[in-house]
């Protein structure tokens, strides 16, 4: 779950991060009211979950409150990468003069979250990694002793070179550590760390990911989310329990299993077609589920087949056949359905859905195949 | 003979009173996995099925039953602790099933394995299956057959759909493994190719990987350098756009080095042979056997 | 550092740990009115460093108001093992169905913190320990990983058979141990963990002592300290940065280093003599400590010869011999001193005290037979 | 030759400006030891003393100058991330002068040095001195003497006291070590025993103890069963009233194995001659030799 800047922000400055003033605005009014409130320059930034805002236009730096309003009336409902701003972060302009970056993430191959610096900040970090590799510092975080303070004053030498400035950056490191591992952090970065004209380091802007899987235990965490900022099928996919990301194909597709529903795309994409979605029904069965899944790709008007991919192990065919069952019993489900279940109560499935008048196949290849062919019929 | 499960595989069952640890015990002891004990904290001193002994603790299990290998049905947020739990009371191999661990925990469970020397398979894994010996997890018995092929894969259906595929056309397996889809596993390609290479009734291997990390990559690197038995791979996701999660935390593109594409080069570049699709793996193990 | 049973319970109601209600006064009608507010039965309670409060007559439990205010008037003002009793803990009579005992200390052998349990709670652990280690269950906990559920679980098994009250044994024994690290703790202890008659686990009193190392960087532990509870001779010592602690004996000691400090006392004895005290000026000189030092000592009307043992290393001898100087000129001080200084700035010593009037010796076995032979000869 | 400093040691200090520091690097080089650099954050690329290289971090000194040993002389809550850098660092032998380091932090110190193979002397010791080759730490060099004995104490003026009674009768001393007196400590008298009981250069050798825990009685256990060389012991706190701290923390009876009546009982019965006052030693070690 991504969260958005301003909200980064306040778990930063809870945890000491030194982070400038900001407010949070949803109207020009508002806009214009805090832009004057803080008096000079402003910066008013779009709260979307993408990268790229500035370049969409969706960041402005504005000299009064009336620019402020101005800026505010064209950003707010703007779509940045499909998703309409709803939010936006009002901040004093800072004077800036360094621009650095540090940022916290998981990394697979040391098992450990891995800090980076650099004093190339205020970029996009990719493309300094791509260009100029040796101006990245990263160091393997030990989780058992966290991020040690000779650890971070030794990347913060590599920022500045005003000890006292070392000193500062290496608490703000070592403070986005905690709120890193508080929140449950897939990523947390700061981009830019910025020096201003009086010598203090500050985060001007911040980023913080978390991991799905520790919203659970992490209540305050979870009601962070923004549904609004969601889109409306993936909020329902979530609820329900499914694992679902839209795509540009028509052969929608319907899978237990999140490397058996990608090995079915591309079998989809083997025999010619495209694929609609990825969807993973998940492990455990439950005929819910396959209603949902099917409302969800239902929903997509590009779709012209459905492909069901399910291999019984602790999903029960029976349960899924269930599932396809009762959803095109609730609903008028037009588009046609390819089924194909292997394992687990295989029997009892092609069964009931031979009661309910569908047919089902046993072989992955034919069913990917025909699902192909039917949707490029109906084109 | 197999790798890491096998006839001396001594059970015991974390979470055996739950939903998913009592149906899958069952299953495994149908299988024929000795299953000699069971752990839910406040239930110790029941019996499971009326046989297997059901402990408060892991250690009571291992001291009493002599347990070697323990399985985790536990619900992810207790998972973590667990695995300290199994690794304490002096497990060798623990596999842990629970999807949804968060991998923070995971980043302090691996140095903790290392100092124990302990192996962990997972977690959001499958388990691991020596046909005809032992099965420890969720494999289905069933679609498996006793032969000679070791399989290593990250996913877990897709793994049946290829098992599936072996299985009826004559390819038994040695063993087979799913390692797991989350970001950070206790065991990874390597280690299962290490012990394949040196299990003396396997005579080929099939990775199955997928998109996301670089684990495929360096698991080719160690192919080419120190696997001489044939191997067939398949990596799922060609089809995945770039950035977005698959599904499991697995299946994240980071940077350049994740993509499909990339993975299947350097496997072709190690000289694996790479599917098109699942059901190739029958006519490229008949090429190379 | 200890901290009063009352602030051990806040810190461990602060971590979490159910504590049952309490509350501390300083007067007879203070007791009055919170044990009527309370209703029924209450318990009165001693607040000073030192066990065996309840064999000391320092704790009472009694039926209602009137009662709770004839104990406060017997306890407040008491005097236990040397320390008046200024305020007492009221809390209500709790309905006490089991009595176990949970502890952590810092071990030198494994290097480690460990927690002891045993379900003979309420009662002297040491005597448990003694007479029945069987009852006694110990575990080192690894301070990267903290104490962990299975663990606690382990343990509280050892203490209860209801798996419920197992739980909430275990949740306090987490707790305990973070409010332990919290603190900076170098033991702390629930004597008795108690189940009452609802079945619940509750921390009846509690004990923490703190690292005095700590306190730099805890200052809100180290504000608990109360100086009303310790000896006045020790806290001026502690302020001017002294290990000072009294005996019973008539040969002022004041040495540097703890070792040497001990090995003095010891030779004291040897001569015949009997050391009144410990005293380690410690590392670092400062001609102030030794002002102090000597006041301190002087206070004492046990004393009649005071033994300077000073090896110079990182201790200058000059500044002790301008301390003694300037000490014994700002005071009128009737005690013989006998001192000896070797090491370090040895001769500017000798040449500072004899300029005084004071003579030096340079052995050790010299000195301290000198020491004790005018001591005995002032008797 | 000598134990654990010698004149292979290469030096860094570790908190080289401050005033501690630079008072007692002052007098170990002019002592002869090979101070090779300095760590102050924030002034690296100055020069202490117009000759000692200074550098921002531990990793830049050894880099720089090979530096294989380190003394700390930071203040007491800084030290163990001082020990931390050392270690981290791959320093091999880290000697802590600093006084009052909290407890729990050695507490996770020690196993992050066990990992790294690093010894640590201290916290809380005036360090070691191998006469005429090496000092590292404070012990005064002007007391010591070249020669055969090793001396080993949990104490700082009393072992100079010592030091200074072997010296001023004939006694040099291969190696004076100071364990130093915290409750937890890097270097115990066993490692020291051992390193004795190995060293050529060393005939005889001093231990001296005092009350709390029970480290001289597993000395005196390790001397019983490995140590062949003559060993002589002194035990401080026979006069100290029991559950009472003198002055540092290593001074606590806890329970009823840290007296110095039983300590002393212990060292006798396994055949260490006890001295009754320091001056004894020398009389002892004539016994003895």
């Amino acid at each position: 779950m991504n969260l958005h800047e301003y909200q980064a922000r306040t778990l930063l400055k809870a945890a000491g991060v030194p982070v400038p003033d900001g407010e949070v605005a949803t109207t020009p009014d508002e806009v214009e009211t805090i832009a004057r409130a803080m008096g000079g320059g402003v910066v008013i930034k779009a709260q979307v979950h993408s990268g790229g805002r500035g370049k969409a236009g969706g960041v402005k730096l504005v000299e009064n409150a009336a620019e402020a309003r101005a800026a505010a009336e064209k950003i707010l409902g703007m779509t940045i990468k499909g998703l309409t701003v709803n939010k936006v972060l009002v901040a004093p302009a800072a004077k800036i003069t360094s621009e650095s970056y540090v940022g916290i993430i998981v990394d697979r191959e040391s098992q450990r979250p891995v800090i980076m610096v650099s004093p190339e900040g205020g970029v996009d970090i990719e493309e300094v990694a791509a260009k100029t590799p040796d101006k990245i510092f990263k160091l393997a975080i030990d989780p058992r002793f966290g991020l040690m303070p000779y650890q971070a004053m030794s990347l913060a030498f590599k920022l500045y070179d005003d000890v006292k400035q070392v000193r500062q950056a290496a608490v703000v490191m070592q403070r986005l550590y905690q709120a890193f591992v508080d929140a449950g952090g897939s990523l947390a970065e700061i981009n830019p760390l910025i020096t201003n004209d009086e010598g203090a380091v500050l985060a001007l802007d911040a980023k913080i990911s978390v991991d799905d899987n520790e919203l659970d235990r992490k209540p305050a965490i979870a009601e962070l989310r923004d549904l609004s900022a969601e889109a409306e099928a993936e909020i329902a996919a979530r609820e329900a329990g499914l694992s679902f990301i839209k795509l540009d194909g028509y052969v929608g597709c319907c899978v237990n299993g999140a490397g058996l529903a990608m090995a079915t795309m591309d079998l989809v994409k083997y025999y010619g077609g495209e694929p609609a979605n990825f969807l993973d029904i998940g492990g455990s069965s439950n005929p819910e589920k396959v209603v949902t899944a099917l409302k969800i790709i239902g929903a997509d008007s590009n779709v012209r087949s459905v492909l069901f991919n399910i291999f019984g192990g602790i999903t029960r065919c029976d349960d899924v056949a269930n599932g396809i069952v009762a959803a095109t019993s609730q609903m008028s489900f037009e588009i046609p359905l390819v089924i194909r279940l292997t394992g687990t109560n295989e029997k009892l499935a092609v069964q009931i859905l031979e009661e309910a008048g569908f047919s089902a196949l046993n072989d992955m290849d034919e069913a990917v195949e025909k699902a192909v062919q039917i949707a490029k019929e109906a084109a | 003979m197999s790798i890491f499960v096998d006839r001396d595989t001594r059970l015991v069952v974390q979470g055996i009173t739950g939903r998913d640890g009592s149906f899958h015990t069952s299953q495994m002891m149908e299988y024929g996995t000795q299953v000699v004990a069971g752990v839910t904290p406040g239930k110790g001193g029941q019996r499971f099925n009326r046989t297997v002994p059901v402990f408060d603790t892991v250690a009571d299990a291992v001291a009493e039953t002599g347990a070697n290998t323990s399985v985790i049905y536990v619900p992810a947020r207790f998972a973590s602790d667990a695995i300290y739990e199994a690794a304490d009371a002096g497990i060798e191999l623990i596999v842990c099933i629970s999807e949804g661990v968060p991998v923070l925990d995971m980043t302090r469970v691996i140095p903790f394995l290392r100092e124990k020397g302990t192996r962990l398979i997972g977690p959001n894994c499958p388990g691991a299956i020596s046909p005809g010996r032992s099965k420890v997890g969720i494999i289905p018995g069933t679609i498996c057959r006793e032969g000679n092929v070791g399989v290593v894969s990250r996913s877990g259906t897709l793994t049946y759909e290829i098992i599936h595929q072996l299985s009826g056309n004559g390819y038994g397996q040695s063993t087979c493994i799913g390692i797991g889809g989350d970001p950070i596993i206790g065991t990874n390609f390597i280690e299962c190719l290490a012990a394949f290479e040196a299990d003396p009734d396997t005579n080929a291997i099939v990775l199955i990987g997928e998109i996301g990390g670089t684990d495929e990559q360096q698991a080719a690197q160690y192919v080419a350098d120190h696997v001489t038995k044939p191997v067939v791979g398949f990596i799922a996701g060609q089809t995945a756009p770039p950035g977005r999660r698959m599904g499991h935390a697995g299946a994240i593109i980071s940077g350049s080095s994740g993509t499909a594409a990339e993975k299947m080069a350097a496997l072709e570049a190690a000289g694996i042979c790479v599917m098109k699709r699942p059901a190739d793996v029958v006519s490229l193990l008949k090429e190379r056997l």
